[in-house]
C-alpha cells in the first residue's frame, strides 16, 4: 500500500485539531462544521482499512515503516491486523457522532471542546496502529492529556476530583508499563512489538513484565479493583467524554493484553491467568451488584461498563485454563474473539448509553434516577431508542452486546464450568440493573412539571442515535464479517500465547 | 615528630568547630559569616600542610586563591547582611524564617 | 422451500418493523390491516407447510438460511428446521396469534398505543416463529430471548401504570434467570458434542451418554443431566414452573389479548417445546426427567390451588395457565413428549380462548377484573358465555373435548411411568384434575350466573363485544371442542411427529397408554369411567354448591380454613420472600459492595487514602523545611555525617 | 621545638575557634577570629609558608577582619540580644558534631598515619624564597586563575556597590523631567455620574 | 619545594576566546553602563545579548579537531564543553529577554543585573571548561558569587535579602566542604590537576579511604550546587524569594553549571571510583525524587513548588550519573538539557503574568489563565506536561532516556521508584493546569508583557514540543559527545 492511510488516520485529525483550534470560538459555526468535516473526512478514509483489508492473513497490513528515533531504535512503525483494525474503525467512527452529538449542546469554548476531540482521534488511532512499543506508549499517554482536559474543562460538578483522579490513576499504571516496555527494549535491543513477541525470557522477568502490563492495563479497562476512577471520571464528564472514554479508551487496556501481555508473556500469563480470570469474574459478579444500587444514571452505565469489560478479559485469558482442562486449544479462539466483539459492541452500546443520558442531561441538568419518571410520556422516540440500547447492554440476542457475551460464556464453559456459570449472572444482573434504571426513568406516570416539559429527540440526536442503533443492530445479526476479519490474526496470537518463551 | 596528621587533625578540628559554630549558632549572622572564615581557614591549613608534605607548590597557590576569594565572599556576604538589616532591621538568625513549608 | 419459510417468518416481521416505526403515515387501520396480513400470510404458509409435511409432499426441511458467524471453528448460523413437530407449531401459533390480531382491533380501540401494539405483537408472531423454525441453539435462544422482550415490551404496554412496569421487570428477570441456565446449557452442549446444530448434537448425543463432569469436586455427574438440568432451567422460566413462575401471574398487566397470545397460548409453552425438541438429549438422563416430572406436577398441583382464591378474573385463568403448563411438564418428564405436545396444542385454543373471553367480559365490565363484582353476564353476552363455557369444559377436561383427550393422555402417561418422582406426579395430576374444575368453574359461575354484583352504571352499559370480539372467540371455540378428537390418534400414538421426537424405548409410556386402545372413541368411553372424570365432575360440582347453590359457604370454609387461605392468598410466600427478602438482600448485597468495597475500602482506604497519606507526608516533611538556617545547615552536615559514616563502613 | 610549637599553637587555635563560636558578643568573636588568624599564620610559618602566613596577617587581619568589625559595629546589634545560649537542640547539634569529628578524627588521625608516603622535605635553605615561588606560579601556570580571581573581585566590588550603595527611598527628590512630561489625564480624572433623578 | 622547571609556554588563547570576549565586553557594559541613564539602560540589555552571541561566535568558530587543553591545563576544551557553553548562551539569552520587563517594572532594570548575569555566564563557562580543580573552584565560587549578589538584587525586599543571605551561608558551607574535599584529594592525589587526578585514582585501591573521604565532602559540594537532597534546602527558599527573574537564571542557565561541576569532576576527575560515588548518589537521587515530588504537592507558591520540583528532577538527573555508564552520562546530560528549557519556559509564564507590584508567583494568579490567553494557557501546559513526563513532550524523552539507563544497568527497581515518584509528581503539574483550565479566572486583565518576551516563550515552548516530536537530534547529540569522549 502506497498510501500513507495509517498515518492519515493519526495526521489528519490531530491536524485538524489544531486547525480548529486556531479557527477559535469566535467563528463557532466555522468551527463545528470544520470538525465535522475533518472527522467525516477521517472516517471515510478509514473505510478502505476494511473494505482492503486482507482477510486471509495474520501479517500486518498497511505497514509504513521509518526511523524515528535511531538512538533508541524507535520506530515510526504502523500497521494494522485483524485486531486492531475494527478498532480504529470504531475510533473514527465513533468520532463523528461525538462530534455531532456535541453541536449545539457545548457553548463553552466549542473550539478546544472538537478540537481536544479530533486530536484524541488521531491519538488513539496512532495507539491501535502503532507496532513500535514506544511509539505506542507516546501515543497512549498522550491520550491522557485531551481527556484530562475534557473532563476537567467541560464535566460535572467534582470534575477535577474526577479526572485527578482519572489522570494519576491511569498515569501510574502505565509508567509502570514504560519500565517494563524499557527493560524489553534494553533485552531485545529493539522496541518493535513483533519483537518482543519472539524474544525469549525467564520466567521471573515474565511475571514481573506482566504485572507491569496488567497494571497498565487493568486500570485502562478497568478490572475490578483499580476501577473506582471509572465511575468518577465517567459521571462528570461531559457526554462526548464519556463516550470517547467508554467507547475507545477502555478499550486500550483490551487492545493491550492482546497486544502486549499475551503474546510477551506467554508464560507468566499462564502462570497468572487465575488472577486475570478471578478478577474479571469479580468484575462481573461484584460490579453487577453495585451497578444495581446506583441513583446516577452515567454512574450506573460506568459501572456497567466495568462488569461488562470484564468479560473481555474474561475470554482473552481462558485459553490457558482450557488448555489444562481438555488439553486442546479449541474454545481460546473463541473466548478471545468473543471479548473482541464485546469491546467493539461495547463501544457502540455503552457510547450510545451515554448519549441518551447526554440528551436528557441538556435538557433537564440531571443525572439522578429519581429526577426523572415516565420519560416515555414525552419523548417516545428516546424511550424507545433507550429501551433498544438497555435492551442491547443487558446482552439480548440480536444486538452486538449478545455475541460477545455469548462467545465468552461459551468458551469460559470450556475452561470452567464455574468461570462460564459466574460470567453469566450478568444475564440476570445486567438486565436487574439496565431494565430497573429504564422502568424508574422511562416508564411510569410523568414524575415531575420538569419531566413534563421535556421535549423529543431533536433531528441531529435521533440520527445518532438511529446510527448507533442500526450498528449494534447490524453487528448483532450479522457479526460474520467482523469475526472474519480477526479470524487468522487471533489463530495467530493464539499459537503466539501458548509457545513457551522459557 | 609533628607529622602530617598532626596538622590534618587540627585542621579537621578546626572544620569540625566551625561547622558546629553554624548549625549551633541561632542569634546572629555575623558570627555565620565568621565561622565561614574560620572554615576557610581550616581549608587552608589542610592545603598548606598537602603542600609542605607533598612538596608541591600548587597547594600554596590554591590556598592563595581561597583568600582570594574568601575576601570576595566576605565583602558580599557583609554587603547582603547590610541589605538584610536595612530591610529587617535584625540579622538574627532565627527571625529569618518568613519562607518555609 | 426456503422462500416460503422465509415468507413465513418475515411477513410478520415487515409488518411489525412499518406499523413500528411508521405508525403515524399508515394510521390505525394502515397498521392493524398490515399486521393481520402479515400474520395471515404467515397462517396460510404454515398450513400449507403443514399439510404438506403431513400429506408427505415435503420433505423435512433443515438448512442454514445465512451464516451468522464462525468462531473457531464453530458454525453459528441462522437456519429452520421445520419437520412436522415445527410446522405444527408454527400453525398454532400463527392461527392464535391471526386471532389475536383481529381481537385486538376491538380490544384496543380506545387505545394511544395502537400502532405499537399491532407492531409489538407482530415481532412476537416473528419472534416465535424464530423460536420453532430453529435448526440450532444459538437461533432456539435468539428466538428465546425475542420472545421474552417483546412480552417484556407488551406486559409493561400502559408503562404508566406501576403494576405493569413492576411485572414486566420481574417477568425479563425472573426468564433471565431461565435463560441463564439455558445459556449454560447451550455452553454445555457446545462443549460436549462441538456445534450447536441440532441435527448434529443429537447424532452426538448417544456419544456424550457416558462422559462425566465434576461440577463439585468429587461429584461426578454424567454429562447428559447437567445440559438436560440447565436447559430445563431455561424451560422453567419461560413456561413458569415452580419456582419461576411467579412472572407470569403479575404478566396480567399487560393487555388481554397478550395474556391470550404470548401468556397462555405461545411463548409460554415455548419451554415445552423446547424440551421437546430436545428429547434425544432428555432421553439420555432419567435423573432430569425426573427433576422436571416432579417440578411439573408441582406446578400443576399447587398452582392449580392458587387458582381457587384468585378473584381478578384475569389471574384465575392464569394460574390455570400455569396449572396447565405443569401438566404439559409432566408429560415431558414422563417422556410423554407428544402428549405434552398435544396437550400444548389444545391449551393453546381453549386458553386463548377463554382469555379473550375474559377480555370480552372486561370489555364489557369497562376493564372491571374483579369476579366478586360480577353475576349474571350471561344474559348481555350470549357469545361470550357459550364460547366461555365450551373453552372451560375444555379446560377440566370434561369428556370429548379438545382438553380431555390431551390431559388424559397425560394422566395416563404418568401411570404408566416408572421413574423416580412418577408416583408423586400422578397423585398431583389427579388432584390437579379436580382442582381445575374447581377453579375454573368458580369463575364461570361467578362471572356469568348468579346475582349481578356489579354497580348500576356498569350494569346499564352492559353489552355484547363487537365482531372482532366475537368472532375470534368463536373461531378459537371450534379447535377447542374437535381438535382433541381430530388429532389425537396420530398425535399421541401415531407417527405424527415422525422423528422430530425421541423416546428411549424403555420409557415409551405412551405406547403403554396406547397399549389397550388407540382410538379417540375408546379413550372416550374409557373416560367416563376413570378417576380424572369423576374428580373433574365433583370439582364442578363443587363449585355449583359453594358459589351458586350455598353462596354463604365459601367465605365460612375460608374462615374455617383461614391459615391454608393465607398461604394461598399469598401464593405460598413466593413473591413476599422475593419482594421482601431476596431483592432488598441483593440490593444490600449492592449497596454493601458499593458503599463498603467501592467507596470505603478501595476508594477510601487505597485511592485516597493514600493520596491523603502522601498529602499528610508532604506535611510533615514540609515541616523539615522549617525556614531556620540552622536546621538547613544541619541538614546539609547530617547528609555529610551519612556519607561519611556510609564510606567508613564500606572502607 | 617544633612540637612544642605547634602544640602550643595549635591549642590557641582551638581555643580562640572555641571563642569565636561561642562568644555571646560579636565584637568578641570577632577579636578571637583575628586571634585564629594569627596564631594560624604561626602555623603556616611552621609549614614554610611564609608568604601566605604573613598575606594571612595583613590582609586577613588588616583588611577583612576589619570590614567585619566595620560591619558589626555600623550595623549595631545589640549585644544582649546576642546568643541567649544553644537552644533545646543543642544535644542533638552537639551529638552530631562529636560524630563528625570522630569520623574526621579515625580518617585523618588514625589512617594518614599510613600515608607514609607523605613525609615531610627537608627543611628549605635559607636562600629560599617561598615569596617567589609562588609569584612565578601565578603569573606563570596560574595566570588563567590568577585571571579569574580578579573577575572574582571586581564581582564582589560591583555587587557590594549595587547592594549596598543607594538612594534612600524616603528622601524627595524632585525628578524636572517627569514633572515636563506631565499630562492631563495624570492629574484630573473625570468621574462620570448619573444625573440625580428626583423622586 | 622548587620552581617550576618545565618551561613556561606562552598559553595558547584561542580556545578561551569565549571567556575573553565575555570578560572584555563585561567590563565594557560596566563602564558604558556609568554613562547610560536609566531610560537607555535598553543599550546595556543590548550590549549583553550582543557579548552572548559574539561568545557564541567564538565558541562556534573555534572547531579544534580534538580536546585542546590550556593555561598550563587549567582549561580545557572538548567538543561537550562547546555544546553546554553554546546552551548556556542561548539559555542566558532567554534569561536576559524574559527578565527584561519585568526588571523595568520593578525599577529594577540597571546595568547590575545584566553585569552579574554575565559574570555568572563567565562562571558557568569558566566551570565547563575547567580541567583543574582550581578552575573548577573559581568558576563555581564567581558563578555562585554573582548569584548571591542577584538574589539580593531587589535591596527593598526583605524576603529577598533572606533568602540570599540563607543562600550564601549555605553556599559558603557548601564550598568550604567543597574545598575540604578537594584539600584531602590533593593530598591524596597530589595533583590539582583533574588529568592527573583522573589518572592517579586509577592506579589507587577504589576503597582508598582518603579518597572516599574526600568524595564525600565534595559530594557535598556537587549535591548543594543542583539541590539534591538533603542538601536541598536552599532550593525552595531561595526559588521563592529571589526576584523571579533570578530565580529563572537559578533554575536554568545555572543548572548547567551544575551539570558541568559533576561532569568535570565526578565524571573526568573521579571517574574511577564511580562505584562509591555512585552509591551515595543513589540515596541522594532517591530522597530527591521523593521528598522533592511529595512536598511540593502542599506548595501553594509556585516559583517554590518548582523550586521543590527542581529538586525531583535533581534525583533524575542524578540517576542517569550514578549509573555511571555512557548511557547514563548521556541522558543525564540530555535531562539536565531538557530541564532548563522547561524551566525557562515555566519562569517565563510567571515573568509574563506579573506585573508592576504583583509578582504572579502564587498558583492562584494562574486560575482561569485560558480565558485571558488561551495561547499562554496551552503554553504552561505544555510546559506542565513536559515537566510531569507526558508524552508527546521533551520530558518524557528525557525521563525514559534516564530510565533507560537505569534499566539497562541492572537498576530496574530504581526506574520503578522513579516513575513512581513522578506519577507523584505529576498531581502538582496537573494542578496548574487545572488551575489554569478548569476554575473561573479571579480577574480578566489582558496580559502584559512585551512582543518579544511572547514571542521567545512561545518559541521556546515551540521547542518543547518540536523536541518532544523530533527528538532525534538533541538525543543524539549528547549520544555523540558522550562517544566522542575518551
Amino acid at each position: 500500500m502506497d498510501f500513507p492511510l495509517l498515518s492519515t488516520l493519526i495526521w489528519l485529525p490531530i491536524t485538524g485539531g489544531i486547525l480548529v483550534l486556531l479557527i477559535g470560538d469566535r467563528r463557532s459555526g466555522l468551527t463545528r462544521w470544520t470538525a465535522l468535516g475533518v472527522s467525516v473526512a477521517t472516517f471515510v478514509a478509514s473505510v478502505p482499512l476494511f473494505s482492503e483489508f486482507d482477510r486471509t492473513t495474520a501479517a500486518m497490513q498497511f505497514v509504513e515503516r521509518a526511523s524515528w528515533i535511531e538512538r533508541y531504535s524507535v520506530e515510526y512503525f504502523l500497521g494494522v491486523d485483524g485486531v486492531s483494525m475494527p478498532l480504529i474503525l470504531l475510533t473514527t467512527f465513533v468520532t463523528v457522532l461525538v462530534v455531532v452529538a456535541g453541536w449545539e449542546v457545548i457553548r463553552q469554548r466549542p473550539s478546544q471542546y472538537f478540537a481536544a476531540f479530533l486530536i484524541m482521534e488521531g491519538v488513539m488511532n496512532g495507539v491501535f496502529a502503532s507496532l513500535d512499543a514506544m511509539l505506542f506508549y507516546v501515543f497512549w499517554e498522550a491520550m491522557l492529556i485531551p481527556m484530562f482536559i475534557i473532563i476537567g474543562i467541560w464535566g460535572g460538578e467534582r470534575r477535577i476530583y474526577a479526572t485527578l483522579k482519572f489522570f494519576l490513576y491511569t498515569f501510574l499504571g502505565s509508567v509502570l508499563m514504560l519500565v517494563a516496555l524499557i527493560y524489553l527494549y534494553m533485552r531485545s535491543g529493539s522496541y518493535s512489538i513483533a519483537a518482543f513477541h519472539d524474544f525469549p525470557l525467564g520466567l521471573r522477568e515474565q511475571v514481573l513484565i506482566f504485572v507491569a502490563f496488567l497494571t497498565a492495563f487493568a486500570v485502562k479497562v478497568p478490572m475490578w479493583p483499580v476501577h473506582t476512577w471509572l465511575p468518577d471520571a465517567h459521571v462528570e464528564a461531559p457526554t462526548g467524554g464519556s463516550v470517547i472514554l467508554a467507547a475507545i479508551m477502555l478499550k486500550m487496556g483490551g487492545y493491550g493484553f492482546l497486544r502486549f501481555s499475551l503474546p510477551i508473556t506467554p508464560d507468566a500469563s499462564m502462570t497468572l491467568d487465575w488472577l486475570v480470570i478471578g478478577l474479571s469474574l469479580i468484575a462481573v459478579v461484584y460490579i453487577g451488584f453495585v451497578a444495581l444500587v446506583q441513583n446516577d444514571m452515567k454512574k450506573l452505565i460506568a459501572y456497567s461498563s466495568i462488569a461488562h469489560m470484564g468479560f473481555v478479559t474474561l475470554g482473552f485469558f481462558l485459553a490457558y485454563a482450557i488448555m489444562r482442562r481438555t488439553g486442546s486449544l479449541t474454545g481460546a479462539v473463541m473466548g478471545i474473539e468473543g471479548g473482541m466483539i464485546q469491546m467493539v459492541s461495547h463501544g457502540l452500546i455503552s457510547g450510545a448509553l451515554f448519549l441518551c443520558v447526554g440528551v436528557l442531561y441538556d435538557r433537564m441538568h440531571s443525572r439522578k434516577i429519581s429526577d426523572y419518571g415516565g420519560v416515555a410520556n414525552t419523548m417516545p422516540t428516546f424511550a424507545a431508542l433507550l429501551v433498544f440500547f438497555a435492551m442491547a447492554n443487558a446482552g439480548l440476542p440480536g444486538t452486538s452486546g449478545f455475541v460477545g457475551e455469548f462467545l465468552v460464556i461459551l468458551a469460559s464453559f470450556r475452561a470452567q464450568p464455574w468461570y462460564a456459570f459466574l460470567a453469566a449472572t450478568t444475564l440476570i444482573l445486567g438486565a436487574a440493573y439496565t431494565l430497573w434504571m429504564v422502568k424508574r426513568v422511562v416508564f411510569g406516570e410523568v414524575a415531575n412539571d420538569n419531566v413534563a416539559g421535556l421535549e423529543d429527540l431533536t433531528r441531529r440526536e435521533a440520527l445518532v442515535l438511529g446510527v448507533l442503533a442500526v450498528s449494534v443492530l447490524l453487528l448483532g445479526l450479522w457479526p460474520a464479517p467482523l469475526l472474519e476479519v480477526m479470524g487468522p490474526t487471533i489463530d495467530h496470537l493464539v499459537e503466539l500465547m501458548t509457545r513457551s518463551k522459557l | 615528630m609533628i607529622g602530617v596528621a598532626h596538622y590534618l587533625t587540627l585542621a579537621g578540628l578546626l572544620f569540625a568547630l566551625s561547622v558546629a559554630g553554624i548549625f549551633l549558632n541561632r542569634k546572629n549572622v555575623i558570627i555565620l559569616l565568621m565561622c565561614i572564615e574560620l572554615m576557610l581557614l581550616a581549608v587552608n591549613f589542610n592545603f598548606i600542610t598537602l603542600s609542605r608534605f607533598l612538596g608541591d607548590a600548587a597547594g600554596q597557590v590554591f590556598v592563595f586563591f581561597i583568600l582570594t576569594v574568601a575576601a570576595a565572599e566576605s565583602a558580599i556576604g557583609l554587603a547582603i547582611l547590610v541589605v538584610l538589616f536595612r530591610s529587617r532591621r535584625s540579622i538574627n538568625v532565627e527571625e529569618l524564617d518568613s519562607m518555609k513549608g | 422451500m426456503q422462500q416460503v419459510l422465509l415468507t413465513i417468518v418475515l411477513a410478520p416481521l415487515v409488518a411489525s418493523v412499518v406499523a413500528g416505526l411508521f405508525g403515524a403515515y399508515v394510521g390505525r387501520k394502515g397498521a392493524h390491516w398490515l399486521t393481520i396480513l402479515g400474520v395471515a400470510v404467515s397462517f396460510v404458509l404454515s398450513t400449507w407447510v403443514l399439510r404438506g409435511l403431513l400429506v408427505g409432499d415435503l420433505a423435512p426441511f433443515n438448512d442454514t438460511v445465512y451464516t451468522w458467524g464462525i468462531s473457531d471453528g464453530v458454525h453459528m448460523a441462522v437456519g429452520f428446521l421445520v419437520d412436522r413437530l415445527s410446522a405444527t407449531m408454527m400453525v398454532v401459533v400463527t392461527f392464535v396469534s391471526l386471532m389475536v390480531h383481529i381481537y385486538t382491533i376491538g380490544y384496543m380501540h380506545d387505545d394511544p398505543g395502537y400502532q405499537r401494539f399491532f407492531s409489538y405483537i407482530s415481532l412476537f408472531t416473528f419472534s416465535m416463529l424464530m423460536l420453532v423454525m430453529a435448526n440450532n441453539f444459538l437461533q432456539l435462544f435468539f428466538g428465546w430471548e425475542a420472545v421474552g422482550l417483546v412480552s417484556y415490551l407488551l406486559i409493561g404496554f400502559w408503562f404508566t401504570r406501576p403494576t405493569a412496569i413492576h411485572a414486566n421487570l420481574k417477568a425479563f428477570l425472573v426468564n433471565r434467570v431461565g435463560d441463564f441456565g439455558f445459556l449454560l446449557g447451550i455452553a454445555a452442549v457446545l462443549f460436549y458434542t462441538g456445534t450447536l446444530d441440532y441435527a448434529e448434537v443429537f447424532a452426538a448425543a448417544p456419544a456424550i451418554a457416558g462422559e462425566t463432569i465434576e461440577i463439585f469436586s468429587g461429584r461426578p455427574w454424567a454429562a447428559p443431566t447437567l445440559i438436560c438440568l440447565l436447559l430445563f432451567v431455561g424451560a422453567m422460566g419461560k413456561s413458569a414452573q415452580v419456582p419461576l413462575h411467579v412472572w407470569l401471574p403479575d404478566s396480567m398487566e399487560g393487555p388481554t389479548p397478550i395474556s391470550a397470545l404470548i401468556h397462555a397460548a405461545t411463548m409460554v409453552t415455548a419451554g415445552i417445546f423446547m424440551v421437546a425438541r430436545m428429547s434425544p438429549l432428555f432421553e439420555l438422563s432419567p435423573t432430569a426427567l425426573s427433576v422436571v416430572l416432579v417440578i411439573g406436577a408441582t406446578t400443576a398441583l399447587f398452582m392449580g390451588l392458587l387458582g381457587l382464591v384468585q378473584n381478578d378474573i384475569k389471574r384465575v385463568v392464569a394460574y390455570s395457565t400455569l396449572s396447565q403448563l405443569g401438566y404439559m411438564t409432566v408429560a415431558l418428564g414422563a417422556s410423554a413428549y407428544a402428549a405434552g405436545i398435544f396437550h400444548l396444542g389444545t391449551h393453546a385454543f381453549f386458553k386463548a380462548l377463554l382469555f379473550l373471553a375474559a377480555g370480552s367480559v372486561i370489555i364489557g365490565m369497562h376493564h372491571e377484573q374483579d369476579i366478586r363484582r360480577m353475576g349474571g353476564l350471561r344474559r348481555y353476552m350470549p357469545i361470550t358465555y357459550w364460547t366461555a363455557l365450551l373453552g372451560s369444559l375444555a379446560l377440566i377436561g370434561f369428556p370429548g373435548f379438545s382438553g380431555f383427550f390431551s390431559k388424559d393422555a397425560i394422566i395416563e402417561a404418568v401411570h404408566a411411568s416408572t421413574i423416580p418422582g412418577a408416583g408423586y406426579a400422578h397423585a398431583c395430576v389427579l388432584i390437579g384434575v379436580f382442582v381445575t374444575a374447581l377453579y375454573t368453574f368458580r369463575m364461570f359461575f361467578l362471572v356469568f350466573h348468579g346475582s349481578e354484583r356489579m354497580d348500576e352504571h356498569v350494569r346499564a352499559h352492559l353489552k355484547e363485544s363487537s365482531l372482532v370480539v366475537t368472532a375470534p372467540l368463536v373461531l378459537l371455540a371450534i379447535p377447542s371442542v374437535v381438535i382433541g378428537w381430530m388429532a389425537m390418534e396420530p398425535v399421541l400414538f401415531g407417527q405424527y411427529f415422525g422423528q422430530a421426537l425421541m423416546v428411549s424405548s424403555e420409557r415409551d409410556v405412551l405406547a403403554a397408554v396406547g397399549s389397550h386402545g388407540t382410538d379417540p372413541a375408546y379413550f372416550l368411553v374409557h373416560g367416563l369411567t376413570a378417576p380424572p372424570f369423576l374428580l373433574a365432575m365433583a370439582g364442578v360440582f363443587v363449585a355449583w354448591w359453594l358459589y351458586l347453590y350455598r353462596p354463604a359457604m365459601a367465605p365460612a370454609i375460608a374462615e374455617r380454613f383461614r391459615w391454608i387461605q393465607g398461604i394461598l392468598v399469598n401464593k405460598y410466600y413466593f413473591d413476599e420472600v422475593n419482594e421482601k427478602a431476596l431483592a432488598p438482600a441483593v440490593r444490600a448485597l449492592g449497596q454493601g459492595l458499593w458503599r463498603f468495597g467501592d467507596q470505603r475500602l478501595i476508594d477510601g482506604a487505597i485511592v485516597n487514602g493514600s493520596a491523603r497519606f502522601i498529602g499528610w507526608l508532604s506535611g510533615v516533611i514540609r515541616r523539615l523545611q522549617s525556614g531556620y538556617l540552622y536546621h538547613y545547615a544541619f541538614a546539609m552536615i547530617l547528609g555529610l555525617a551519612g556519607m561519611l559514616g556510609w564510606l567508613l563502613m564500606k572502607g | 621545638m617544633e612540637a612544642v610549637i605547634f602544640y602550643f599553637f595549635g591549642a590557641a587555635l582551638i581555643a580562640s575557634a572555641i571563642g569565636v563560636v561561642t562568644s555571646r558578643n560579636p565584637v568578641h568573636s570577632a577579636m578571637f577570629l583575628v586571634l585564629a588568624f594569627v596564631t594560624s599564620a604561626f602555623l603556616w610559618m611552621l609549614l614554610e609558608a611564609e608568604f601566605l602566613a604573613i598575606v594571612l596577617v595583613l590582609v586577613y587581619v588588616g583588611a577583612v577582619m576589619v570590614l567585619f568589625l566595620f560591619v558589626v559595629m555600623m550595623l549595631d546589634v545589640k549585644v544582649e540580644q546576642a546568643r541567649a545560649g544553644f537552644t533545646r537542640y543543642a544535644p542533638l547539634g552537639i551529638a552530631v558534631v562529636m560524630i563528625i569529628v570522630a569520623q574526621l578524627g579515625y580518617v585523618v588521625w588514625a589512617r594518614t598515619q599510613e600515608m607514609n608516603f607523605l613525609q615531610a622535605p627537608p627543611r628549605a635553605d635559607a636562600g629560599f624564597s617561598n615569596t617567589e615561588l609562588l609569584g612565578s606560579q601565578l603569573y606563570t601556570d596560574y595566570a588563567y586563575p590568577f585571571e579569574l580571581a580578579a573577575v572574582i573581585l571586581l564581582v564582589a566590588i560591583v555587587a557590594a556597590i549595587a547592594l549596598t550603595m543607594r538612594k534612600r527611598p524616603g528622601l524627595k527628590v524632585q525628578d524636572v523631567a517627569r514633572q515636563v512630561q506631565v499630562r492631563r489625564e495624570d492629574r484630573v480624572r473625570l468621574v462620570s455620574m448619573d444625573a440625580e433623578k428626583g423622586e | 619545594m622548587t620552581v617550576g622547571e618545565s618551561a613556561f609556554l606562552i598559553p595558547e588563547f584561542a580556545p578561551a576566546a569565549a571567556e575573553i570576549v565575555v570578560l572584555c565586553m563585561a567590563c565594557v557594559v560596566l563602564v558604558v553602563d556609568l554613562f547610560v541613564s536609566d531610560r537607555h539602560r535598553w543599550i546595556t540589555y543590548g550590549l549583553c545579548l550582543l557579548t552572548l552571541l559574539m561568545a557564541a561566535m567564538a565558541t562556534a568558530m573555534y572547531v579544534p579537531r580534538e580536546t585542546v587543553l590550556t593555561f598550563s591545563g587549567t582549561f580545557v576544551s572538548d567538543p561537550l564543553a562547546r555544546v553546554l557553553k553554546l546552551f548556556t548562551y542561548s539559555v542566558t539569552a532567554v534569561v536576559f529577554l524574559y527578565s527584561k520587563d519585568y526588571l523595568r517594572e520593578r525599577e529594577l532594570f540597571r546595568g547590575e543585573y545584566y553585569l552579574l548575569g554575565l559574570f555568572a555566564t563567565l562562571g558557568i563557562m569558566v566551570l565547563i571548561s575547567a580541567h583543574s580543580m582550581l578552575t573548577v573552584y573559581l568558576g563555581l565560587e564567581l558563578l555562585s558569587l554573582s548569584l548571591y549578589a542577584m538574589v539580593a538584587f531587589s535591596r527593598d525586599d526583605p524576603v529577598a535579602a533572606e533568602s540570599a543571605m540563607k543562600y550564601f551561608v549555605l553556599g559558603a558551607i557548601a564550598s568550604g566542604c567543597f574545598l575540604f574535599g578537594t584539600s584531602i584529594l590533593y593530598g591524596v592525589t597530589g595533583s590539582l590537576d583533574l588529568g592527573q587526578i583522573s589518572r592517579a585514582v586509577a592506579t589507587l585501591d577504589g576503597l582508598n579511604i582518603h579518597l572516599l573521604f574526600a568524595l564525600s565532602f565534595i559530594l557535598v559540594g556537587v549535591g548543594f550546587k543542583f539541590g539534591a537532597v538533603p542538601f536541598h534546602m536552599w532550593v525552595p527558599d531561595v526559588y521563592q524569594g529571589a526576584p523571579t527573574s533570578v530565580t529563572l537564571f537559578i533554575g536554568s542557565a545555572a543548572k548547567i553549571g551544575s551539570l558541568a561541576l559533576l561532569m568535570r569532576v565526578l565524571v573526568e576527575g573521579l571517574g574511577g571510583v564511580q562505584e562509591s560515588w555512585g552509591g551515595m548518589l543513589l540515596v541522594l537521587s532517591i530522597l530527591s525524587m521523593g521528598i522533592g515530588n511529595v512536598v511540593a504537592i502542599a506548595q501553594t507558591n509556585l516559583k517554590r513548588m518548582l523550586g521543590y520540583s527542581t529538586i525531583s528532577h535533581v534525583g533524575f538527573i542524578l540517576m542517569g550519573f550514578l549509573v555511571g555508564t555512557r548511557e547514563g552520562i548521556e541522558a543525564a546530560l540530555y535531562y539536565t538539557i531538557a530541564y532548563v528549557i522547561m524551566a525557562a519556559a515555566a519562569f517565563g509564564m510567571i515573568l509574563l503574568l506579573s506585573r508592576r507590584g504583583f509578582e504572579a508567583d502564587e498558583l492562584e494568579d494562574f486560575r482561569g489563565l485560558n480565558a485571558r490567553s488561551r495561547w499562554f494557557a496551552g503554553v504552561m501546559l505544555v510546559v506542565m506536561f513536559s515537566m510531569a513526563g507526558v508524552p508527546p513532550f521533551l520530558g518524557f524523552w528525557a525521563k525514559l532516556a534516564v530510565l533507560g539507563a537505569a534499566v539497562d544497568a541492572g537498576l530496574t527497581w530504581l526506574a520503578v521508584a522513579g516513575v513512581i515518584f513522578s506519577v507523584i509528581g505529576a498531581f502538582y503539574y496537573l494542578r496548574v493546569i487545572k488551575l489554569m483550565y478548569f476554575d473561573e479566572p479571579s480577574e480578566t486583565l489582558k496580559l502584559g508583557g512585551g512582543s518579544d518576551l511572547k514571542l521567545v516563550l512561545s518559541l521556546n515552548a515551540a521547542l518543547i514540543v518540536l523536541l518532544g516530536i523530533f527528538p532525534e537530534g538533541l538525543i543524539s547529540l549528547f549520544n555523540q559527545l558522550v562517544m566522542s569522549a575518551p
